[in-house]
Formats: C-alpha cells, structure tokens, sequence
C-alpha cells in the first residue's frame, strides 16, 4: 500500500526541521513535527506559547466554562424529557411540567 | 468528562442489543433512495453522489425545461440545500425562523401541512452567516414509529415531526445560542439515529456531532472536536492505519492550555454513509478564533475529516487536512462516496473539495489519502500536500499573522468551495465541482473571549481571484468536472459569482447548478457547454434535485439568495471589509439580484400536475 | 382656506399661461400608451381599459404561456399593481420600503438602477390594510427636464426619480404619518402635473387629491373629500346638469359639526383621464369612523365619483354612490372610460364597479347616471338604485347601528369589489371584473378620535357569500364578464378566493388574472373557459399587463399575497375578526400560499431574452 | 335626456318621507331628503345629532386640529423646497439647509 512507511517518512522530515528551525528565518514553512500529528512551528519572532505574552489575551475562566454548562443543562433537560418519553409515548418540552 | 465515558459505554451497549431493528430502518431508506421518484437525503444517497438516473430530460431536449410550478417559502435570506421528496410528498425547508412544508406533488397549491416554530430571535444575531438552514432527514418509520421528518432550528432545536401530519414528535436542545451555540446543518438519519453537528466557531463554540434515537428522541452518543480523547470519541484503533496523522491526547496537546474549550471546530456541513462499513463521514471545521497567534499549536482535530462508526460515533479515523489553520479554511464541506481505481486498485474512497482549495480523496475504510489535487493552480498558501506526511507544504508568503496584513491569499477564507454540495457522474466517473474563484486580504487582530459574542479577530477583505474581474468584482466562479483517478480537471468554465450551492449531475449527460445571480443552468457534463438556463427570481445558494413523479421527470430548485456570499445584500451592509470580507468580494450582486425565497420546479414543455386545469380549482358543491 | 382658495387662483393662471406645452406632453404619454411595447400607467392607456390589443397569445396557443424570467422584489408583503414598461426599461414597484427597480428587457438578470428609500418603519403601524403599493406613473420628459418616474412611499412622500439614471429629481411630502396619513396609491401623471391622493380613513384622515407640476415639484392645486366648498373644489358649474346629486356647502352640512375634519374620503385608489375633455376620475372613500352612529349626516362628499377638470382640479360633477356609509363601502375604485351606446345613444361613459356592489356608469362629460346593476345579486343592503334620484333604496335589515350586530350583510366591507382593476374589451364591448363574493357581520362601537391613532369603531366578520363555502371559508371569488348596454353578465365563474388584483384582456379574446392562493389564469373572454394557469411562487393582488419585446408578446404579473384580505398571512393573525375581519374571511389562505414578492413574465413556450445563451453571461477578458 | 326633471322627483320623495319619519319606524329606510343631497336620516331610536347624547364621542378640539396642521406645515416645506428648485436646478429635501 501508498501508505506504509509514511511515518518513518515524517519522523525524517520532522528531524530535519527542529534543527532548521532555530538556526535560519527563511527555512519557515510552518510545519515541524514534534510528534505525529503535532507539528505546529511558530513563526519567526513569534512565541511558542502566548500565555504572559503581549498576544496573552486573558480570557476569563469563567466564560472559558460557560459552554459545557449549557451543554450539561441541555443534556439533563434532555434526558428527562427522552425519559418521559419512553414511559408515556407524550413528549413534554417543557420541563417545569415534569419535575 | 464523566458523563461522555458513561454515555459512551451506553451508547455500545444499545447498539449491540437493538442492532436487527437498526438496520432494517437502515436499508428501507438506503432502498427508497435509489428510486428515481424520490429524493430522501441531501446528497439524494447515502454516497451523496446527488446524481439522477433519469434520462428523460437530457442533452438534447434540455432547452425545453421550464418551470412546471412554484412556491415561495414567504421568508426571504439565503435557501440552501433542496426539498427532499418521498412518496409523492415534497418537504421543503427555509431560513429562520424554519418554517417547514409538506406539498402534495399531485397538487402543489395545496399545503398539505406546515410547521412553524417560535424561535427565539436572539438567534438571529449569533449567526455568522445569514440565518440559513440547508435541510431535512427522513426516517422512514417502522411499525411502531410513525414515518418522521427532521429539521434543525437556528436556536439549536433539533425537532422530529411526524411526515404525515407535522406534528412534533420530539424536539430536543442540541446548542445554546446564549453561549453562541447555532443550528444551521440538515441532520442526517442513518439506521435509527438522527446525527446533527454544531454552529459557531466564528463564536468560540466547540465544536460537536451528536446522535439521537429517532423512536425516543435520547442521545445515544455526543462527540467532539477537541479536548480530551473521551470527550472526542477515539475508537481503539483511532488511525492504526495512518498513525501519522496523529493519535492519542492530540485534542489538548495541540493547543495551549484551556484554548480547545473555545477552539472551534464545529461541523455544520454534510454527512455520507456508508451502509456497508456502517461509517459515516464528515468534516469538522476552522479553530477559533481566526487570528491564528491565538492559539498556538495545529489545533487538533479542527479541519478534519472523520470516518467514525455511526453505532457508537467513535472515530476510526481522523485527517486534519489543514493543522493550525490561519485562513478560515474550515473543513467541513461535503464527502461524495465513490468507488475508484487509483493507482490500479479498485478502492471505497470519499473525496472532499475542501474550502482551502484541494481536493482530498481518501480510503474511506482506512483514512488513507490517496490524492490531494488543487481545485484550482490559483491556491497559493500551500506549494502541495506532501503525500507521504499527509501534511500540506506551505508558502509563507501568504501565513498571516499578528501586526500584519497578508495579501492576495488564495482561497479567501470563503475557500474555494464552500457549503456546496458536489454531484457524480458513476457512469461518467467525474466530479462535477461549483468553486469560488476568490482571494483576499488578511488582518488579524486580538480580542478576549466572551461566551455568546462574536470571537473572530481578524480584518478580511475578499474578492475575485487571478482569473476574474476585480474591478468590477465579476468572475468569483468556476464550474469544473474533476476526474479522481487522474487528478484531471476535465472541463472548467468561469462564472460570474461564486456557484455557491452547488451541482446536481443526471444521466442525461446533464450537469445543473444555481447561481448567485438568479439562473439555474444546465451544462453538457462531458464538456461543459452551457445548454439551458432560466431566470430564477432571486439568486439560488441551493441545489437542485431531480424526481420522477406520474411518469415526469422534475428538476427543482431553491432560490433565495443569502448565506455568507449575500450578507451585504441581505443585512444592506456597505463596507467591503463587514460580513468577514464577504460585502467587498460580492458588492455586484445587488445589481443583479435582491432576495427572495422559495423552490421551482421545471419539465419538459412545463409539464406538470396543473396540466389538467381542473387541479385545485373551487368545486361549487352545488 | 386662505391658502387654497389662493392656490386656486394661481392654479387657474398657471393653466392658462402654459397650456401649450402642456398639451405636448400629454400627447406624447397618450401616443406611447397605444404602442403594443408599453404599459406607461397602470390602466395601460389613459382610459383604464387594461387592454391589449396583440394577438399574438390567443385562445388558440395560450396553453403553450410558460415562464421566461422572473424577479423577486427582495420585500414580502402585497406586491399590488403592476409594472411599467416604456422603451426597452421595465419598471417594477413594491410595498413599503417602495424599492424601485429598472430592468432591461433585453437582460433583466442586471438591475439597471434601483431606488431604494429609507423611510421611518412607523410608517408602517399606521397603514390600515398591509403596507402595499399599487404602481409608478411616468412623465415622458421634455427637451428641459428628463423622463420621469414618479412614485409613492408608504411615509407620504411624492418622488420623481430621472427614469435613466433612478436619482431623485424632487421629493415632496404630501401626507404626514404622525397624524396617520399615508400613501399607498399608484400617482397619476395628466398633462405636466402628477396627481397623487390620500390614505389613512381608517385613521380619519380627512381625504385630499393633490396636482404637483412634474418640472418643478410645486404643488398646483389641492382638493378635498369633506368640508367648506373652497376646500373641495367646486367648479361653478358643479353638478349642474344633476342638481339633484347635490351642490354648495353640502360638504359641511352633511356633517355634524366638525366631524368632516376627520371625516374620511380618501382617494387610494386609480385614476382615468379623458384628454379631449381634460377631465380626471376616481373616487373618494369611506367616511370616518366606521361607526355611522358617530356621524350623522349624509357625510358628503366621501363615497363620491368625482369629475375634475385636470388644469385645476375643480369638480365638475359628484355623485355620491353611498351617502351615510354604514358598512365601508369606501367609493376608491377603478374607473373604466369607454363610449356606449345606451339607451340608443352613444355616450362617453365611465364604468365603476363599486365596493358597495354595484357597478356604475356614468356619463363622463355631466355625471348623469346611466346604468346601476347589482354585481352579484347577492348585494342584500340595498334594493335597487333608483335612477331619478340617484339614491340607493336601503333594505333597513342590513343596516348597522350602536347596539346592534348585524348579519349576513353582502358585500362584506372588504366589498363586491375593491382596489382591483377590470379590464374592458372594446371590440367586444364586454367588462371583466374580478369579485369578491364576501359578506359579513358588523358590530359598531364607540371611540374617541386621537391623530394618527386607528379610528374605525366597529368590530367586523367577513366570510364567503352565499355562493360559497363558508365551513371550508372558500368560494369568496367571481369573475364576470359585464356587458354595460345591457346590464347583463355574460358569463360568470367562481373561484376559490377573492379576486383581489382583478384583471387584463387582450385582443387574443383572453382575460387573465391572478388569484390570492397564487394562480395566474387565462380564460376565453367570450365565455369564461379556463384555457391556462401557472402556479405563482406567491399568492397574487396585483394584475396583469401585457408588452411587445423585440417581437415577442409578453404577460407579466406581480406576485406577493398581501394587501387587506392577506393581512392574517402578513402579520401572523388569527382572531377571525382581526384585520377588520379579513381574518376569518381568508383563514384557508394559508394552507395555499405563502408570502412572496416579485414579478414574473410569460410567453409562448417561455421565449425571451435569455433564448441567447450569453446573455447574463461572465465574460472573461482574456 | 334620461336625468331631466330628476330633481324635481327627488323632492317629491324627500317630501313624502319627511311627513313618515316620525310617524312610522317600519318607514325607515336611511333616506329622507331636506334638500338635494341631504338625506340622511336618523334611524329609529337614535337621534339626529349626537352632541350631548351617550353617543357623543367628545374629541378633542385640539385633535380635531392636527391634521391641518401637519399638513400647513408640509406645504410651507415643499413650497419652500420647490421655489429653491426654480431657482437653482437643484431639489434640497432638507429644509434646514435652506433657511
Ligand atoms: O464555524 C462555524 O460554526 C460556521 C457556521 C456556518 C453556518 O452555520 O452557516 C458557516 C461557517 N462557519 C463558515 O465558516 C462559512 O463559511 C459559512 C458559510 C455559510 C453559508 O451558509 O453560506 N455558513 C457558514
Ligand atoms: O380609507 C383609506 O384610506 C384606505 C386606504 C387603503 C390603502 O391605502 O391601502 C385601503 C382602504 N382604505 C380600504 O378601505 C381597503 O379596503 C383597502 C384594501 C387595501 C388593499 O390594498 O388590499 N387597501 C385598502
Ligand atoms: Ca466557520
Ligand atoms: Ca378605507
């Protein structure tokens, strides 16, 4: 098959631009694998982690959690409304009619 | 993540005990697929190869198509997808506030049932990209279950409706627009679940694909696009095949800290299926936010496709085709099942015109890629895709970055191909392809994340590519047949706009589309000759569809112009750079077409239902 | 009165002083409007008759009428009237925001200009019946100032636009929405002046019928519906010849007090012109409030035909069809000049079927009333109209009062006839009139009068005539064929719902029209068989018009349900007794069409511009 | 001609009915002319004007004032508009510009 061997292939190429990367500007491509699948390069005068830095945005924790909040409270709706589903054959939306 | 793990087990446990059910639903709908009197699925099959195999309307007779009868929606903004039809009922669908309804093919001025939601019209405002919607599923219904249509509403309902009478059957929450969470996809049946994505990465939302039992309207298994492997849905052997591409632990480790909570990757695009392996496949789309310096790292598994096991969900393989996007590239765009000999071998594939401007053809059992062609030379962010990595070699010429506006990158972020759908020919073995011919300039910039507000952070100006007319912001379009198995285009013609919808292909030789600027076209598939059009009444971001009812064959489709391409028209905005670039790139299209609403359907000579004029005339009952 | 008894004067000099070139112009439009490749007014010529004389559709071939192009407005809502069409240009209206829209009939896939104005949406809460729009006139421009199209906006304002370019050339404000007035009514172009009328007797607008000379936008005359003499515009010799209609100061004394300063007799609806005898006609409306208890008094001079002099706007005659209007039955409709033999005599006439069901003819030179033939015999609030006095016998069981309810009036107050157009065959000397076969129950009630506030007073339930099917509320339309000689109809059919834009004939013996649930119908004008239908995308109020393109005759019609009996539709309403009792009255609507709004044009097996291919097409400029 | 004489018979009508109205109620029928023109009649029970019955609705003079001058208001503006017109070619909507 095409694909056999490939990460053999890859692991090469990833070697050969960690030595690159520091040691010239111009050999950026964006691409350097540090593992498989884990090849992000960061550009030349650009940091590798941003926490701290001038491009820090700081989100806040809290909104950072809002989503899987909603998504937990639609989940739990969810469910109790599959679950009187199954018992009745009715299916209630709303849920302050079924609590 | 403790309720993922519990969910997931459950989820296998259902699947094994109720597997004989499952697939008899399965087959039924697989069977009436391949009718030619019905069209039960966006792709019109489970391989989405949105193909007729009708001949009665064809190359030579195809300048006598005309509208045989109309509908408007009575809503206007983009209408994409297409109706489906079943069993001489035609379901049609529509932008918010998505209003549903079931027409009698027999007599189509008679709306047999609709459904009408209340919506919250908060909605509205968090939708990136006009308020569209791109259509329905059909479950077929078993003894106990009645027959039932699915819809997605804009404000994350995912609703089943009895076919026959429109009443809800089940209506469930999958997103929450108060943290920027939108529906805008067609759920997709396949067995008894009823499988739905997610909108919102130009809002931070994570991006998730969720299956629901159609008979009980319970989740039976959630996944997502990023974060820790549970909560993504890795089976054991997650890309044994191509463990390049990336295994384990890569949905945190390819990002910095908590990015991944709000790092995109929502999959509001098309599903494919295959019977068969009982996979189904499908992109996840961009990393939030836009500006790229945001999130370190290749931002795994956004820009992906999936080929995951539909019992359980759980991924068997996953290729990011564009790791640490910095374009808005997102990934979503449709899969099309084939069979090809490539490289001498006959192999299952699913090839993918992805929006940033190559076309992917993959084993679909195995996730090998097989080919990376550009859709067209124009793409200039990536040199190739290194075939051996899977990785695309860019130019970083066009990278975009922090305190700097790139220039001339091409696609623009509205990709090459967008939310279009793509047709094949099986007979033929082409690919018929609707592209954006467009380019753009780039700027990003910083902003914090807050859940249910925009959280994009970056400047974009788009317009026509190399080949079109910037000045006058004509020639954003192409049309292209591409053959698989030599990489060839084998026909590319220009448009004015960007063919935004989509192609439907038929045995007719015939390949049909719709443009931004209000025609549906007919071409010569084997040469693209342009054989036919009519003037819609506004610009179509649709597809069209073919059926054969009493005896006739039928091309519909939707008009109504919207989506990304039409929001300055849409929202009257001014600005080129409003609308994530799009006013700029589309500024002409007001000039030629305003919106609109609705579907048509077009026979030889106009033929049709109201042929005999007594259908739907008053019957005086004395 | 200072100020117009002045106007008066001036305007009386100003006719005199400029009279010749005048003339020019006038004859020039008249020349235009009887070229087979225009439609310059919504009548189609001066005398209203809606008529075309081609043949190239007729009887024989209109089977084979198919689409060629269409354009959607971009605007649901009621798209009313019908476009224009002069020189190649096309000309298409629409309800509030009134965008204007010019199409090259040799590609109207390109806009050629549009007008779109930005208006206070409050305009919107203050219209009565949707916030439809029923047309342009055009002024066929001098060696000085340019063509002109001339337009109405919902807010109250007059606009010429240059017809090449769509830039506004004046902009006057004729009535003020902060006291409940607006403008719904196609204006009027006679000699230089463009006449234009009122809106908002459902608000108790006192009704007015303003001139504004086209080249400068200077008002010349003002006339009103109520009030002193010197307001309304009396000529010395007014209703001399008919003494008995009445003649001074009946416009005060047949009101208590000052109730005719919010007494209603708006003009909304259509004008004809008789340029050999310079006089003007249309049709003042309903008196204000609804409520009859709360005015006492004969309430002149609303429900009047008026005959006006156009140089300066003074009456010649008035008849009152209704006096002391009971039930809305606002005298605004079409007026159809033709030349009759009656009673042995050849008369120039005008023909009027009224919303109070009847359908009038009057001597156009003296206002003699010649003919009053119920429309449908069903008409039950009076008896007959006795020919010396002029007077409608009333059947005192229909009448309505403070207290009471009454029931099974006929008409409905949505009326036998209403803002519709009739068409007139002049070889066959025949009328074809689309009816609305609508009754009601009335039930008044008292209200104080607050500017700008809904002053109507009476709580109404329309539903079907006896002829229909009141369970099913269908069966609410007719159309006739009404020979004026001799008071007979020569055939009539029934349609399911109300024929609401009424119709055009052509010299093919043909009558179309479009109905509310979306149809457009073709039938033998000479017995009423239906030969052809389409299904619209929308339900239609507009009417029909038909041109001559580059060889090719064309019918085209305005699609967008709406206007007075779509109101349930428009804004989502379903007490049956909303929308002043339109509701109940059309609630089967909606299971037949939605909203839309657009324009399509037919021809033979849909032949038309885009028969050319390239046509609309990119082409690349390499 | 058909109409001659017609306002002659008219008054022979309005006669007769005038002499009914109080009379008969079963003679109503809304017509009963005082002169040409004029003949309205209130029906039984109701009176012939409503000021200071229970049917008087009592409107305000001042908003029985407000259309005329709306409108006053609307022709100085356009007359004001249109004289500017005449003289410079140019049609200026906005009258603040003009004053
Ligand atoms: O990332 C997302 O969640 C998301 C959602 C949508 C959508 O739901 O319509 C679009 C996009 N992104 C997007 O990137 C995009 O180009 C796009 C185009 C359209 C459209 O309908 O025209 N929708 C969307
Ligand atoms: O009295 C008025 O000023 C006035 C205005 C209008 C209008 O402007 O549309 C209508 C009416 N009345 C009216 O009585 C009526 O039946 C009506 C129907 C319609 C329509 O467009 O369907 N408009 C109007
Ligand atoms: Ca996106
Ligand atoms: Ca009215």
């Amino acid at each position: 098959m095409v694909n056999k061997m490939k990460i053999i292939a890859a692991c090469g190429v990833m070697g050969l631009s960690i030595a690159s990367f520091s040691a010239a500007v111009t050999a950026y491509d964006g691409t350097n694998c540090d593992a498989p699948g884990d090849c992000w390069q960061p550009k030349p005068g650009f940091p590798e982690k941003i926490e701290g830095t001038k491009y820090d945005p700081k989100h806040s924790k809290e909104e950072l959690g809002k989503q899987q909040k909603a998504i937990q409270a639609m989940e739990r709706r969810n469910a109790k409304r599959a679950e009187h589903f199954k018992k009745t054959g009715e299916w209630v939306y709303d849920i302050s009619k079924l609590e | 993540m403790k309720i993922n793990s519990m969910r997931f087990l459950s989820a296998i446990a259902l699947a094994l005990m109720v597997a004989s059910p499952y697939t008899m639903a399965n087959q039924k709908l697989d069977k009436m697929s391949k009718e030619d009197s019905n069209w039960v699925m966006p792709g019109g099959t489970y391989d989405f190869n949105v193909f007729g195999e009708q001949t009665e309307i064809n190359v030579n007779n195809v300048d006598q198509l005309r509208p045989a009868w109309s509908f408007s929606t009575g809503v206007l903004s983009g209408h994409e997808g297409t109706p489906l039809v079943i069993d001489g009922m035609m379901y049609i669908h529509g932008p918010y506030p998505n209003n549903t309804f079931a027409l009698d093919l027999d007599n189509p001025s008679e709306i047999v049932w609709q459904h009408k939601p209340k919506q919250d019209p908060a909605a509205r405002a968090v939708a990136c990209c006009d308020v569209v919607n791109r259509g329905l599923a059909y479950w077929p219904g078993d003894g106990d279950t009645p027959p039932l249509v699915i819809k997605t509403q804009l404000d994350g309902h995912l609703v089943a409706l009895n076919a026959k009478t429109g009443k809800e059957y089940w209506k469930v929450e999958v997103m929450d627009i108060s943290v920027g969470q939108t529906l805008t996809q067609a759920p997709y049946v396949a067995k008894d679940l009823a499988i739905v994505g997610s909108s919102g990465a130009e809002l931070g939302v994570r991006g998730l694909v969720s299956a629901f039992n159609v008979k009980t309207g319970a989740m039976e298994w959630r996944w997502y696009a990023t974060g820790p492997d549970e909560d993504i849905g890795l089976a054991d052997n997650f890309n044994s095949e191509n463990p390049h591409y990336g295994q384990e632990g890569l949905g945190q480790k390819t990002w910095e800290k908590d990015a991944w909570k709000i790092g995109g990757g929502t999959n509001w695009g098309w599903y494919a299926y295959d019977p068969d392996l009982e996979m189904f496949y499908y992109g996840s789309g961009n990393p939030a936010p836009w500006n790229e310096t945001m999130r370190p790292g290749d931002n795994k598994w956004t820009m992906t496709i999936w080929g995951r096991d539909v019992n359980t969900g759980l991924a068997k393989f996953g290729y990011q085709k564009t790791p640490h996007d910095e374009w808005d590239y997102a990934g979503v765009n449709v899969m099309v099942l084939t069979e090809q000999e490539i490289d001498g071998e006959m192999r299952k594939v699913l090839t993918h015109p992805d929006r940033n401007g190559i076309v992917y053809t993959l084993d679909r059992e195995t996730g090998d890629l097989l080919r990376a062609d550009k859709l067209d030379e124009t793409a200039n962010w990536v040199k190739y895709v290194d075939m051996e990595t899977g990785l695309p070699v860019r130019d970083p010429e066009y990278s975009t970055r922090m305190g700097h506006r790139s220039r001339d990158v091409c696609p623009s972020a509205m990709g090459f191909h967008n939310q279009g759908v793509m047709s094949y020919d099986p007979e033929q073995q082409n690919f018929f392809i609707g592209i954006n011919h467009l380019c753009m300039d780039w700027e990003p910039f910083m902003l914090p994340y807050r859940a249910g507000q925009f959280f994009v952070g970056a400047n974009v100006w788009s317009y026509p590519g190399p080949k079109g007319n910037r000045e006058e912001g004509i020639g954003s379009g192409q049309v292209k047949s591409y053959n698989a198995k030599t990489g060839e285009f084998e026909w590319s013609v220009m448009e004015k706009f960007s063919v935004w919808g989509g192609t439907m292909a038929t045995a007719g030789n015939l390949v049909f589309y719709g443009t931004l600027d209000g025609f549906i076209k007919a071409r010569d598939s084997r040469n693209g000759e342009l054989l036919w059009k009519y003037k819609l009444p506004s610009g179509s971001v649709g597809y069209p569809l073919t059926y054969t009812h009493n005896g006739t064959q039928y091309v519909g489709i939707n008009y109504g112009v919207g989506g990304w391409p039409a929001v300055g028209l849409v929202f009257d905005l001014e600005d080129p750079s409003a609308g994530l670039g799009a006013v700029g790139a589309f500024k002409e299209l007001q000039n030629h077409t305003q919106m609109g609403g609705g579907f048509i359907a077009f026979s030889l000579r106009g033929q049709g239902p109201f042929d005999d004029l007594s259908v739907g005339e008053y019957k005086p009952n004395n």
